[in-house]
């Protein structure tokens, strides 16, 4: 087991050197140059100068490439360039409203779509399915912008429900997640029927029937013990993209979070910022990939962790 | 096989009703691309957010819409408009500053004096209403979908035919080819997608339409590759292909000869769920302010613009292109459903 | 004293909105008490979904007749409820499926699958239902319950999953047993345990037992009353000692005789249209289907083939291939460096004469097909050499070796598998022609085509359509065609008929037949089935985890086997009538 | 004691560093300047704006030749207190001052407010650039132009003539940091961005960053007591809320940062804020025809309307070979460009009427501003069209117009990739459209523009100058072929426009001065280097219950001036 997880670390490394590189090309090659902006309104040449010593960008790219390595290697991305708040920081800051808002989000949205996901398969192919999976889909099919715009506007403004925006404490919360809910429950609830369509129709789910066990307890037991393996697998996948996806509902509601955060950095070419989460969520995206591995073991004995 | 999966879906009401959406979007396109409707969504034909002719023109709007009939604009409030007035007639102080042009231009003016354009009527309303520039919201909307349908679909084919081309050389060729493609899906998925976007469209900086596509391409390949990889690993071992090599075919042969038919219905699958996903992703993208060029209309910019004009009280804009998506986006979503159930082997009638 | 009365059942499966398709068409029969009934049918004949019936565990998609009637111990079970209905299973009746791999939950321990029903119906605590697993573990003849009990599925081999199956479905000593297919996914030793064990059990527990099957060789050895279906219809219902000996319907008969018997060698085996055709006749009486050898012994020894090159077995004839401590291992990569390797083939070596066939038998996973593939590089050999016609295949190159692809052909294990779903069969007889440039154009090509449907039995109709439009006979058919179009001189012959139907498998195995006399071709024939092999092989070799283990004249092999694993897979033959 | 009194305030931009040397955007402007002092301030109700002490004890005495500046401090101004200075209350000095304005030339601070001084005080340029070469900024080395007569008295010496020093004195990157502070607190570069540390009314409270700042009244603030005088209509009844109030009223400022429009105006309008910056794409919401909607009028919201001292204009790369250079048929394309743009449609439909059509070069409320300038540069398509078919810019049978030689005619404009820089495109379109010239919309991140303008690879542009100070300097010196690479983006060169900014940068205010921009201005039209558009309104709305509000043009925020009914 031990084994199993330091080989699997070891296996990241590539994978890391690659995002490192990527990213790095990406926003060292082709970036806004931030010395512009730094320089301020009255800028020349000098200053200019002066700035991208500053900053080290006038170094020869394997340099720069090397101090990058060095950050990731120590932690220590430095400071942003745009607020010179030391990034360890800003990432540390940031993520707590982020998770405030996801956690509950995620927890929700699964444990409502596998409820609904084992009703809906239990009546498949009657009208309440079909019924239930069209509306899905027309909910799908608005954009997340929409309903930020009209749920603000409605729920929070129109009939004062929620506060309209802000950032302090759990009661903020509620608005985005009922609304991250209301965008995610859809494809979620799509995604998991199918997963426990999948399993009904196996010969074990006959195998149980046979010895005369309630259908409830098929469900509950047999089939969602089954299933849970593949929505382990898009839940856990889908956490660390969350982190940066959920931007919209940052911006809308003021969280203080890392999306927006990114999406500031990237305007503002605040480079340290960008890499250090960039690198942040790749290495998450990897551990709860192990994870997941980790957790499937637990969850699927024929899987052999080796 | 296709014969059946047709057959299966034309006893499917709600596939042929959204097959029906479908095409009548996919008709709309293509009208609106020929010019034969729409070709003149970008005349300014109502005063600037005309409501829709069913509301009618309230006081929702405060412009009155007389002001917008001079030919040449005039603002009322201007304290110099005698001065200006008083241009007209020829003479200016130029405080001893000499004009290039002042021959030219008086020459001009002597020569024809108000030959103005004579500037339309607008309309105070219109069916739909109209936005900010008087543009009429129908045939705006139209148009926008000409754009969003047309970026989703090619950067679906684009998203396709990469995945396609990735997952088959991973899938097929295995080894250190696997491997390869392997790291740079790894790397592509570790960075989440809004970052991936932002990053390629700063690469591609702003050349129009074919960015969109590009990001969006160049960004939604993943998905497909892993599809695709994991049908060539399981097709591979198939001994149809062990035959194809018995019988003496190459591997381009048996990569896309005979190995390809066989997961088309993956792809065909992952190119009507990337449609509808990318026409949803256009959207973000131009409120990122990666959108359309200027001159160029889509429902990712309509929604966008629209944003502001819903607190304004000027919901029309929004209304329409969110329910021109909404409705083509679920008439596909739908219809893949049903594709997918018809394409499905294991699925016999 | 009938335990489970079935009448007039009848089932129909809805195919779409309006249609609906009958699957049993009226079928009646009865279990008695403590009495084993076997059901025996051909593929799709309705025996499962009657069964399914019986437990109630038919989909939503089945529709059961009016007028059907199941009485079971005296209640009708077509008018209980739901939770009545599933009261009694488990506990009065129980089931054991064809799949025990995937009809056992992958995710639970087997002790907590066998301890549910115990639970369930006899409504034990935890630690008593443990108690009683243990007991039911044991009784089934698994090593070392007190390990195997929180063993999850995967953890047990095909036999020990059939097994818990079985004690899953004793546990709570039901008074009915279906038992449907339970050993087609297993080896032929293994098939001989679970059949005993099941035998076992019945005296023990005083069960009735309905056992499904499509091999009569099975029923000999353990039914008391054999119900024969085809077409959703009984054909013939009785004793079956009598049924097997003295069928009165014409397609029992072709059954029983379909099969090749160990002790005779006819030069063409009857097919099941022999005896259900419009000419249909007593086949003792079918003058040219009449068993050549029907009357000699085995020692008699007269070759089927004798009319061939006039060689003797495998010392004659001019060697054609000859293989030489062929060997493959599989490496398998682990992590980034590790390897793990897997020796499949060790050191094989065997001479074929042309126009003779080689057997080639062995359990399950004892390097066949492997053997197989490396011949025609399919595979990459890890060492030995393949010499064809003097020339060693393995160290050409790939251009030199494409020359040789012509002449040496596999026919795949599985034919469905091995034609491509997409292609017309016309595309797949065409292709290899294209390929290997054989005729002018894609119209001689075609004719060429045409003419090898015919000769392998196929209407030309047959050119334009998709392989999944045609029976499992069928498709091995085309896939022999496909190899016939480069006109081969070994045509290596997978488990061709293992899959197959029996009267399936005696068109093919007849065709084969015909075509070695025709064409001279040499065969290398695998299959697991014994009596298959000793009705097609001049010689046989026998396999073991990859080594040969005998290799001698077939009927030499199978008079006088020298090796005890020989003996053993002789001895799990079904003895059938 | 009696509640705090809170005020609620919203931010369209996170904050940036607290450090005054790096103060850079308008946002981040509103907090350094409520916690840290400047030595001087403009008078809160004076119109045109008028310079007043703040931590000076008076205006500077400027020497006649404009060179010298004696400044004498207040006594009793004190930092707030802060671990870094040891328990003792520290008293505020002209050193510190000196301190502060040295740190704006310090290499690793890299500041972007070094310009304020950058060539003006004798000797500060020379240890500028010593320090420049060391990498390390010798603050202990003496700078002759920096005269500490005592710690409350400090005589500057200026290399050249300068009558606006006491507005540049004012500006926020000025203020005073304490040494102790940036030496406790000062990151890898000596930046304090996270530690404010001032002598202002205010000081940090609660901070979280990117969404909430809250500030908190500094107790140990010098005594001051509200005394304004009225310059305007409606200022008596500001005058009679609050006159004799102890400053500030308000203790408590909770600041937070909302990105998106109709967050922001959902908040206000539910009560949210208590003042609220109404920008452009809002104003529509809150206002018809430039007042009050009645609505919101009937439930007292009060309106604080101002012109920003605020220069809109567009201009064409001077360097460009295209749509530069001073030939005839250069000029006549600028000119027709500039007479086919309708400048009255962009300011209603881009701005919603937010702006104030502007033909000179300097804004109203700024010195020098000429209010009866008469504009050469004005909307006439059909002529502009006619000037162009004159000089040779004909039309193909597309359409479409091609340069006299033949080639073909694109003109590409920048903008910013957000909704304005969008719609300006849009507009600017139409108007190329209307000449017949293809238009190509280039949007870029505001950093790439900067660089790109920088190095005069911008085409043609909409820019907008805030005045740093109420001067018209600030505005000529746009133009002026020195500042080509700094800010002077059209990289317009023109000897004779050098030679009168250099003269009338060496002027006091004045008709003198006036008649030289005049003809300075004209100038700029006549060549049509650039052409003024507009100056934007600023709209600060407050609730009923805020006391004594008025925008200040220059002034970030007015906090510590007002107050809220209970
Ligand atoms: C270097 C730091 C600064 C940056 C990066 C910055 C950024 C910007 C940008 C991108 C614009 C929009 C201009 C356009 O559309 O092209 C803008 C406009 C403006 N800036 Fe700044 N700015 C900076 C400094 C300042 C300062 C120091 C002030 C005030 C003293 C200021 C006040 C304004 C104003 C009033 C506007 C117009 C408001 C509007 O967009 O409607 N900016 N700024
Ligand atoms: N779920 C189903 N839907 C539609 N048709 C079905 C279904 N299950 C079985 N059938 C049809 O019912 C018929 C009888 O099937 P059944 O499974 O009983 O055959 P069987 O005799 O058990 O054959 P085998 O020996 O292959 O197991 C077949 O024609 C089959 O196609
Ligand atoms: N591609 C492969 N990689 C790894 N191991 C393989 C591979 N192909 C076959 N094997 C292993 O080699 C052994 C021999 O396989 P082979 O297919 O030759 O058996 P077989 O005798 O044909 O069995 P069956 O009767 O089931 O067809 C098996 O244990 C199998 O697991
Ligand atoms: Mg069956
Ligand atoms: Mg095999």
């Amino acid at each position: 087991m031990l084994a199993y997880i330091v080989r699997r670390l070891w296996q990241m490394l590539p994978t890391m050197l690659g995002v490192v590189v990527l990213v790095f090309v990406l926003f060292n090659w082709v970036g806004g140059d931030p010395a512009y902006i730094l320089a301020g309104k009255m800028a020349n040449a000098d200053s200019i100068a002066n700035i991208r010593r500053q900053l080290g960008v006038d170094q020869p790219f394997y340099v720069q490439l090397w101090i990058f390595i060095r950050q990731i290697a120590t932690f220590d991305f430095g400071l942003s360039w745009a607020t010179s708040e030391p990034v360890s920081n800003i990432i540390a800051t940031r993520l707590g409203p982020s998770l405030t808002v996801l956690i509950p989000l995620t927890v929700l949205e699964t444990l409502i779509g596998i409820a609904l996901a084992l009703v809906i398969a239990f009546v498949r192919g009657s009208l309440t399915d079909r019924a239930v999976m069209i509306a899905c889909t027309v909910g799908m099919s608005v954009s997340i912008l929409v309903y930020i715009i009209v749920f603000q506007y409605g729920l929070a403004y129109k009939l004062g429900l929620f506060p309209v925006q802000g950032w302090d404490g759990l009661r903020y919360a509620v608005l985005p997640i009922l609304i991250g809910l209301a965008v995610s429950i859809a494809p979620t609830l799509r995604l998991f029927r199918s997963f426990v369509l999948d399993e009904v129709g196996q010969d074990y789910v006959r195998t149980a029937r046979a010895k005369g066990v309630s259908e409830r307890r098929v469900m509950w037991v047999h089939v969602l013990r089954n299933a849970a393996i593949p929505i382990l697998t898009y839940v856990m996948s889908n956490l660390p993209a969350l982190l940066i996806g959920a931007f919209l509902l940052e911006r809308f509601f003021g969280i203080p979070g890392i999306g927006r955060e990114v999406i500031l950095a990237v305007e503002r070419s605040d480079f340290p910022v960008i890499k250090a989460i960039t690198v942040y969520v790749a290495a998450a995206t990897m551990v709860f990939n192990l994870l997941t591995d980790l957790l499937y073991q637990a969850v699927d004995p024929r899987v052999k962790l080796s | 096989m296709v014969h059946g999966a047709w057959r299966r879906l034309r006893e499917d009401r709600v596939a042929m009703v959204s097959l029906a959406v479908v095409v009548a979007f996919l008709l709309m396109v293509v009208l609106s691309a020929s010019g034969l409707i729409v070709a003149d969504w970008e005349e300014e034909v109502g005063v600037n957010y005309a409501p829709p002719s069913f509301v009618g023109g309230t006081a929702a709007v405060s412009a009155p819409a007389a002001q917008q009939q001079q030919a040449l604009p005039e603002n009322p409030f201007d304290p110099i408009a005698d001065d200006i007035r008083a241009l007209r007639a020829g003479s200016v102080e130029m405080y001893g500053v000499v004009d290039p042009l002042a021959d030219d231009l008086a020459q001009l003016r002597a020569a024809g004096e108000g030959a103005a354009a004579g500037a339309v009527a607008r309309r105070a309303t219109l069916p739909f209403g109209g936005d900010k520039w008087g543009h009429d919201i129908i045939k705006k909307t139209i148009k926008g979908g000409e754009t969003s349908i047309v970026v989703g679909l090619v950067a679906a084919v684009l998203a396709v035919g990469l995945g396609t081309l990735f997952g088959a050389m991973s899938g097929y060729c295995g080894g250190v080819v696997d491997d390869f493609f392997n790291w740079f899906y790894s790397i592509f998925t570790a960075i989440p997608s809004v970052l991936m976007i932002l990053a390629v469209a700063a690469v591609l900086q702003q050349k129009g339409v074919l960015t969109i596509v590009l990001i969006l391409g160049l960004t939604g390949w993943t998905g497909p590759y892993r599809l695709i990889r994991a049908e060539y690993i399981k097709h591979k071992a198939r001994e149809y292909v062990l035959a194809a090599d018995a019988i003496g075919a190459s591997h381009w042969r048996k990569m896309f000869g005979h190995i390809f038919p066989n997961v088309s219905h993956v792809a065909l699958v992952q190119m009507s769920i990337l449609v509808v996903g990318f026409i949803k992703a256009e959207v973000i993208l131009s409120f990122l302010g990666f959108g359309v060029p200027v001159g160029v209309v889509s429902w990712g910019s309509m929604l966008n613009e629209a944003q502001n004009e819903l607190i304004l009280g000027r919901w029309w804009q929004l209304t329409a292109a969110a329910i021109a998506m909404a409705l083509l986006v679920t008439a596909f979503s739908l219809f893949t459903d049903a594709l997918r159930d018809a394409l499905d082997p294991k699925v016999k009638a | 004293m009938t335990l489970l009365d079935v009448r007039n059942l009848r089932i129909d499966f809805r195919v779409d909105r309006k249609s609906t398709a009958p699957a049993v068409k009226g079928v009646s029969f009865s279990v008695p008490r403590n009495a084993t009934v076997a059901l025996v049918g051909e593929s799709g004949s309705g025996k499962s979904v009657s069964a399914l019936a019986v437990m109630g565990l038919l989909d939503q998609a089945a529709l059961i007749g009016e007028g059907s009637c199941i009485e079971f111990d005296g209640r009708d079970l077509l008018a209980l409820d739901g939770k009545q209905r599933r009261a009694m299973c488990g506990k009065d009746m129980a089931m054991i499926f064809q799949e025990p791999m995937s009809s056992l939950n992958p995710v639970f321990t087997v002790g907590a699958q066998i301890a549910e029903v115990l639970r369930q119906h006899m409504k034990m605590g935890s630690a008593q239902a443990r108690c009683r697993t243990l007991e039911l573990l044991e009784e089934v003849g698994i090593p070392e319950p007190a390990v195997r009990i929180n063993a999850y599925p995967s953890e047990l081999s095909g036999g020990q999953q059939q097994r818990v199956m079985i004690a899953m479905a004793i546990a709570c000593e039901p008074k009915l047993l279906i038992a449907d297919e339970p050993t087609t996914a297993l080896d032929v030793t293994i098939q001989k345990q679970i059949m005993e064990l099941i035998a076992r059990l019945q005296k023990r527990h005083a069960m009735s037992v309905l056992f499904i099957t499509h091999d009569l060789g099975l029923v000999a050895e353990i039914a008391d009353q054999v119900v024969v279906m085809r077409h959703g219809e009984v054909r013939e219902a009785g004793e079956a000692k009598q049924v097997l000996t003295e069928p009165a319907d014409a397609y029992t008969r072709a059954l029983l005789h379909c099969r090749p018997k160990l002790d005779e060698r006819p030069h063409r085996l009857p097919v099941i249209a022999d005896f259900l055709g419009p000419t249909a006749v007593v086949p003792a009486q079918a003058g040219t289907h009449t068993p050549r050898s029907a009357t000699l012994s085995m020692d008699s020894g007269v070759r089927r083939n004798d009319g061939g090159d006039g060689g003797d077995g495998g010392d004659g004839g001019t060697p054609l291939l000859e293989v030489r401590n062929l060997s493959k291992v599989f490496s398998q990569r682990q992590g980034w460096f590790g390897k793990r390797e897997f020796h499949a083939v060790k050191d094989v070596s065997f001479t074929l004469a042309r126009g003779r066939t080689l057997g080639v038998v062995g359990e399950s996973g004892s390097g066949k097909t492997t053997v197989g593939l490396t011949l025609l590089r399919l595979h990459q050999a890890s060492g030995g050499s393949v010499l064809f016609d003097g020339r060693d295949l393995l160290s050409m190159s790939a251009r030199e070796f494409q020359a040789y692809k012509r002449r040496i052909q596999i026919v795949f294990q599985n034919p469905y598998a091995s034609l491509n779903p997409r292609f017309t069969v016309g595309d797949i007889l065409l292709e290899p022609m294209r390929i290997h440039r054989i005729g002018a154009g894609d119209r001689e090509r075609k004719a060429i085509a045409l003419n090898l449907l015919d000769k392998v039995g196929l209407p030309a109709t047959a050119y334009q359509r998709y392989p999944h439009e045609f029976s499992g006979g069928q498709r091995q058919r085309i896939a022999i065609a496909r190899c016939l179009t480069m006109q081969p001189e070994i045509l290596v012959c997978d488990e061709s008929v293992s899959a197959l139907d029996v009267s399936v498998q005696a068109q093919v195995l007849n065709l084969l037949q015909d075509l070695q006399d025709e064409l001279g071709l040499s065969y290398i024939f695998i299959s697991h089935d014994l009596s298959v092999v000793k009705y097609m092989a001049d010689q046989v070799m026998v396999m073991q985890h990859g080594a040969v283990v005998e290799l001698a004249d077939a009927d030499t092999l199978y008079r006088n086997p020298q090796q005890a694993y020989t003996r053993a897979l002789l001895a799990a033959i079904p003895q059938s009538g | 004691a009696a509640p705090v009194k809170t005020l609620r305030y919203i931010l369209p931009a996170a904050e940036a560093s607290f450090d005054p040397a790096l103060g850079r955007d308008y946002y981040t402007g509103h907090i350094t300047e409520a916690i840290f002092e400047t030595l001087y301030t403009y008078d809160y109700l004076a119109r045109p704006v008028q310079l007043a002490p703040q931590t000076a004890a008076a205006l500077p005495e400027v020497s006649a030749d404009g060179k010298t500046y004696l400044i004498r401090l207040k006594k009793g101004t004190y930092f707030t207190p802060d671990p870094a200075f040891g328990g003792k209350p520290r008293e505020l000095t002209v050193a510190d001052y000196v301190y502060s304005w040295k740190r704006l030339f310090d290499p690793r601070l890299a500041s972007p407010n070094a310009w304020l001084l950058e060539g003006k005080v004798v000797g500060l340029d020379a240890l500028a650039a010593q320090a420049q070469k060391s990498g390390r900024f010798d603050y202990d080395a003496p700078v002759a132009g920096l005269e500490i007569l005592d710690p409350y008295t400090l005589r500057i010496h200026l290399t050249h003539t300068d009558f606006n020093l006491g507005m540049i004195l004012a500006y926020e990157p000025l203020s005073a940091v304490a040494r102790e502070v940036v030496q406790k607190y000062g990151d890898s570069k000596g930046e304090v961005a996270g530690h404010p540390v001032g002598t202002g009314v205010y000081k940090l409270g609660e901070w979280i960053r990117g969404s909430r700042i809250v500030l908190e009244e500094n107790t140990g603030h010098r005594p001051q007591v509200w005394d304004f005088q009225p310059s305007a209509e409606g200022d008596e009844r500001i005058v009679q809320q609050m006159k004799g109030k102890k400053i500030p009223q308000i203790g408590r400022i909770e600041i937070s940062v909302q990105v998106e429009d109709q967050s922001r105006w959902l908040s206000f309008i539910s009560g949210g804020a208590d003042v609220f910056w109404l920008e452009g794409a809002l104003a529509p919401k809150a206002l018809a025809d430039g007042k009050l909607k009645p609505e919101l009028a009937q439930r007292g919201v009060q309106l604080s309307r101002i012109v920003d001292p605020e220069l809109s204009y567009y201009y064409w790369n001077m360097q460009d070979p295209v749509v530069g250079g001073f030939s005839k048929e250069k000029v006549a394309l600028r000119r027709a460009i500039a007479m086919a743009h309708d400048v009255d449609e962009e300011i209603k439909l881009v701005l919603n009427g937010e702006a104030q059509r502007l033909h000179f070069p300097i804004p109203s409320g700024v010195a020098g501003h000429d209010p009866n300038y008469q504009p050469l540069l004005r909307y006439d398509p059909v002529l502009a069209n006619q000037l162009l078919d004159r000089y040779g810019y004909k039309k193909g049978a597309d359409g479409w117009r091609t340069q006299p030689d033949g080639k073909p005619l694109v003109i590409t404009y920048t903008s910013r990739n957000e909704a304005n820089g969008v719609l300006m495109a849009e507009l600017w379109r139409k108007t190329y459209n209307r000449l017949g010239i293809r238009m190509d919309n280039q949007r870029m991140i505001f950093s790439d523009i900067q660089k790109a303008e920088m190095l005069c690879k911008v085409q043609s542009r909409t820019y907008q100058w805030l005045a740093d100070y109420p001067d018209g300097d600030n505005f000529m010196q746009l133009f002026y072929g020195g500042n080509i690479g700094q800010n002077n983006n059209g990289c317009y060169q023109d000897a004779q426009y050098d030679a009168w900014f250099e003269a009338s940068h060496r002027m006091p205010p004045g008709p003198q001065r006036d008649a030289l921009y005049r003809k300075m201005a004209r100038q700029l039209e006549v060549q049509a280097a650039v052409m003024p558009a507009f100056s934007r309104y600023r709209n600060m709305l407050a609730q009923p219950t805020v006391l004594g509000y008025k925008k200040h043009p220059i002034l970030h925020q007015e906090w510590k001036y007002i107050d809220i009914k209970d």
